[in-house]
């Protein structure tokens, strides 16, 4: 019999204090971001709004001292939601906060933790995930950028050659947690990689902004050409990048991320359907309501669990397939049941919203696994595969 | 899930395993009441869980009759428990003494009358009165005998009228039992679906090694466990007090959605098999086509919930959507 | 490029008052069938009925004399169509008129001709179509049901032995077309079979009518323990089996039955949303009516290319792939946009139609190979596999 | 086909591929006209095609124009081309003059004004008048620029007005001209699928081996058929004299729903590259999401369209199915 673990989960005490706290925040500073550029969600970037981020302590929340205030992760769970209903510019700390920070703390040495989790935690220092290679989208086990034990000055360390791609905001990156091949990959193919703290400012470092369809750069391609890289910045041991990956794969496959990309549209809909309310329009928004709120109470389950310890990786791949499929629909139906024709310069707040979110969705179901890779999760969860 | 939970859910498991067989489904898919299986539901108090203890039920709340339905889903029991859990609910709740015999739910029919599951076998209907719940005789009611398409009795009462509501608080209850039989006849169906892919073999191997098979099922399993959670979401909101139109309205759409989907996979999975009278599945998938249509099927429900969200404002979506207990 | 061969037609000059003729006819002949039977479409099943469409000489009509009128496709297809659109019961002829005839008219022997077409034609043999077995559903190379040569009163001929399954109305049909095997399928798995004409009468056929799961019986198993077959009754080549279904299935693809199969329901649809009509019912019909007409148009081009000698295999598999989809589109559509909760005994024609159709659909994607099968179709044609 | 309509397949694809590349779009999307595309449309008389023999056109049918329209949204042509030519044909219909310079079309806006397709580089802009379709000059029109998903301007004149009228000729014309383009950028697209899962190794073997992909593609290549054929069966309605608004209905309907799912499965098959400017994709994706709601979205003409056959009543349903010319 399959059974799910999607226990329900009470928000902590604080929580409703909490929230005020971060609606008053965004109120102050966030107010005046137009209803584009919160369409634009996390991929909203602006240092100045991750540095107050840190500056009140909600960068690295669920960090223990000395590097956090070790609050609960729902705590976190109630900050990143309402920050990203609000559409507020997310993206400068985005992966650092959510990713790099907690690989630290699981796989990174002392030094690493002392010398970065600081930056991160005050909204200064970003990272970005350099996995994907020309040749190595899903398939990431065939990844081929190597890095070669080398001595520099008398320093032991690596020498790194190859290529990332689609890496997310490398522009404005200090780091790259990067996935490089230190040996054979074997049997199971999954061997022989590395995890490595690239300093992006390093010699032999090439950073190319990628323009896309929509003409933003938000994704690079960057090159290594005999980039030194010190023993001192291997993340976890050498060999077992796989296994550290995947790992933090599935911790990231659950958030509200996963579900509030296109909340700014929905929002955008509720509005406009207020104004002229159609039968479709209002029947839409109530499906639409219903799928969210389901999403939410779905989400934070799977958040309370990984506080409480657990690995819910099939729960956590129902969150991110249902979250995505949910996202994109928005647009869809926003054409069906409105069928205004988006105008992409001086269109209304509905349009302009519309045009963004038609257009970026497709690239929603990229991010950390394509639908086809995460129904096979689940199909493996299911005992398919 | 607490152990107690755990408990009812194993004890419906066993007992509704117990009574149900092929003759007993055939036996009332024709009109027959299951007496049997009727007998050890009441035996065990399932029907009177959400009756206050001090009228003989077990005074427990909707996140325990949850179980129960689940697993009544489950097992596509073809007997009126749902009825009987949400009329235990109603009736405690507007102090109104709970009779003895099968009480049932009465909702409006477009053109007059009231519609009363398993009316024939039943001694009493809950309906909503224009001043609150009242329990009405059916004894004297001109009962028309017809089933859905689950074939459980759907029959009509043309001598008893109640005033059509916006808000009829029978009909959410009932949709929020629907909502829990939906998510358990759902995952039930899920469950065939697995075990049937992995044993059927074609071209060399068993079907459930094709990807295209796969993610079919990965796509039935996401629904199915987003109607679970949308049922045991709707059952706490309740259970803390929130409107029962409201969390209704979010689980039926939901879980409607998700009954619907489901059953389709579910029968492109099986082929031939999966369409014949003999193997299970269609005990669990005719009664998904039937209790999403039941007490207000997706597109009533999100027409109300979406009206609603409308009136409120953009500015409060987000707001609400957190701010429910 | 990919282009794909759907040249309009024109229906021929005859095909007005021959449409005209038909809907005479069925008026006079199934005016009093009800909704829920004409939901039925074509597993109704009537003797009569299909021996008045014999006598009007609409069975066969393309075959060439003396066994029919030597008629175009595109007349046959006016036929049809109508047949189906008002759901006459069509099934005791079915196959034999789409199928087995022109099976025997390309691959049958004169004596076989001779022997079975008039009764088709005059709507008096059935046949019923012999593959599947309770282990080859999709996989039909791996069927084991045997004919093995023998001689059997100084006749030559082969004895057979198996079992078939889900073979439609075979409790009704005088002769089966079954592929038995008769040698090994070889390196491409596709050999070693051949087709059979068997007197369904013969000793040792034994037919099990299957109720599905609506309580009808239209499915049926049927066994055959050593039943003589005489070589008079081989269907083209001994080994040759499978390149003759091959072409046989390509043919029945694309025919109106690919989409009419639910048009009792839409048409029910149509008449409730006269009587209380919402934006969403109105909307829903109008974008179901476009669906209808390019489906009609796409199956009458191919219909149009199979008159002309062309094996438009691609095309076929469109129409069968789209028209199912849209047939099963349907009861979700009217379940989405009526709501109304369908009584299966006394409930209004809409009720009706709508549970038989919503229960009846999801086997329309079995017949002639499941969606998965025929999306492998369209997939090979477009040079993947 | 025809040997003269492939002969005019042919020429457009050659000119067009000639004409077209990265940078001729980068500037047309950035509110540069492609004066040479266009003068190479002129000379070819493309834009004329429509036009009776004796006003200086081609005199051809729209089965004609459909493949210079097919051809134009296979390049994803981002010149007034479909303006014109649906232009050219209201004009000749109405017996009024076709002026010089580029002739587009105007529909009202919600809110007053008229919406007119490359409106900045228009001298003129068919409109429906309240006594038939009307030639307006628009050089002393107020013009706000803006532009489409597709980054094509789509410019409005607030200083005109036209009486929104329920059976609009202009916005017909149109919605059939963008049925033809659809058609053609989601064959476009396909095609770019096809070849790119045949190259993408990934995980040893060319992406267009994984089931999944291959039952999704089989998919598109479905809808691309359905909207090519429903473009083409219009346009012959149109050449037969059945009515402009029936065939542009059914054609807006079938291809914009077509355009949606063959864009969206189009991104999905390819990943990140098709995401990025640099890729050809976007060009054919981004406009089919503009056609889609450009004269008028699916859900407006079903709802259109709906209401007649509505109206028509069930026992017609059938027979006007058969009976269109």
């Amino acid at each position: 019999m399959q059974a799910f673990a999607f226990e329900p989960c009470e928000l902590p005490a604080g929580a409703d204090a909490l929230r005020a706290d971060v609606r008053a925040f965004l109120d102050a500073e966030a107010a005046d971001i137009l209803v584009p550029a919160r369409a634009r969600s996390w991929v909203g970037f602006d240092a100045d709004f991750s540095r107050k981020l840190g500056q009140r302590g909600w960068l690295g929340m669920t960090w223990p001292a000395p590097f956090g205030p070790g609050r609960s992760a729902l705590e976190r769970y109630v900050v990143i939601e309402e920050l990203l209903a609000a559409g507020a510019p997310v993206a400068a700390h985005w992966i650092a906060e959510r990713q790099s920070g907690p690989l630290l703390l699981r796989f990174g040495t002392d030094e690493q933790r002392a010398m970065l989790l600081p930056g991160i935690a005050a909204g200064e220092t970003y990272f970005c995930i350099g996995m994907s290679e020309p040749d190595s989208g899903s398939d990431l086990a065939s990844i081929r950028s190597r890095a070669e034990p080398a001595e520099v000055n008398g320093e032991k360390g690596w020498v790194v050659n190859g290529r990332k791609v689609w890496t997310t905001y490398a522009q404005h990156s200090h780091y790259m947690i990067a996935l490089l091949r230190t040996g054979e990959a074997g049997e199971n193919r999954h061997g022989g990689t590395t995890q490595f703290i690239v300093d992006l400012s390093s010699p032999g470092v090439n950073v190319q902004p990628i323009r896309n369809m929509i003409g933003d750069e938000e994704f690079n391609e960057v090159t290594f050409d005999d980039v030194f890289v010190p023993d001192t910045m291997v993340v976890g041991e050498v060999g077992n990048g796989w296994r550290q990956v995947t790992a933090e794969l599935a911790f990231e496959r659950s958030g509200p991320d996963r579900f509030l990309s296109a909340f700014a549209l929905l929002k955008a809909l509720v509005a406009v359907a207020g104004e002229k309310p159609t039968d479709a329009a209002t029947a839409a928004i109530g499906r639409l309501h219903a799928h969210l709120a389901t999403l939410r109470t779905m989400s934070l389950s799977v958040a309370a669990q990984l506080d409480a310890g657990a690995e819910p990786a099939l729960e956590a791949a129902f969150v991110k397939d249902l979250g995505v499929t949910f996202e994109q629909s928005i647009p869809e139906i926003a054409h069906q049941v409105i069928g205004a024709s988006p105008r992409i310069d001086g269109g209304s707040d509905f349009e302009q919203a519309l045009a963004y979110v038609q257009q970026a969705c497709v690239s929603f179901s990229l991010r950390g696994g394509t639908t086809e890779i995460m129904r096979g999760v689940i199909a493996r969860g299911l005992g398919l595969r | 899930m607490t152990e107690e939970r755990a408990l009812i859910a194993e004890t419906c498991d066993r007992l509704f395993a117990e009574q149900l067989d092929e003759n007993v489904f055939t036996a009332a898919e024709s009109g027959t009441f299951p007496q049997d299986l009727w007998d050890a539901i009441t035996e065990n108090g399932l029907d009177r869980i959400l009756v206050p203890e001090n009228r003989g039920g077990s005074g427990l709340g909707w996140e325990d009759a949850q179980v129960v339905l689940v697993a009544a889903g489950r097992h596509a029991v073809p007997a009126p428990l749902a009825e009987a859990i949400a009329a235990g609910w109603l009736l405690g709740r507007a102090g109104v003494e709970l009779p003895d015999g099968i009480v049932s739910l009465g909702t409006p029919m477009v053109g007059g009358g009231i519609e009363v599951p398993w009316g024939r076998h039943a001694a009493y209907g809950v309906v909503q009165g224009a001043d609150g719940v009242r329990c009405v005789s059916l004894e004297a009611a001109e009962i028309t005998h017809d089933r859905n398409i689950g074939r459980d009795p759907r029959d009509s009462v043309a001598n008893l009228d109640v005033p059509a509501m916006a808000d009829d608080p029978v009909r959410a209850a009932g949709a929020l039992a629907r909502s829990c039989q939906m998510a358990g006849a759902a995952a039930a169906a899920l469950d065939l679906c697995v075990d049937y892919v992995n044993a059927r073999v074609q071209f060399g191997r068993p079907i459930g090694r094709f990807q295209a098979i796969q993610q079919q099922l990965a796509v039935m399993a996401s629904e199915v466990a987003a109607a679970g959670v949308a049922a045991r979401d709707a059952c706490r909101t309740v259970d803390a007090g929130g409107d029962i139109h409201l969390a209704a309205a979010s689980a039926k759409i939901r879980a409607g959605e998700a009954a619907g989907k489901a059953a389709n996979i579910a029968h492109q999975v099986h082929g031939a098999i999966g369409f014949t009278d003999e193997y299970r599945l269609h005990h669990l998938t005719r009664r998904l086509w039937a209790w999403r249509s039941e007490f207000g099927a997706e597109g009533d429900w999100a027409g109300w919930l979406g009206a609603r969200v409308v009136a409120r404002g953009a500015d409060n979506l987000w707001p609400d959507l957190t701010g429910r207990p």
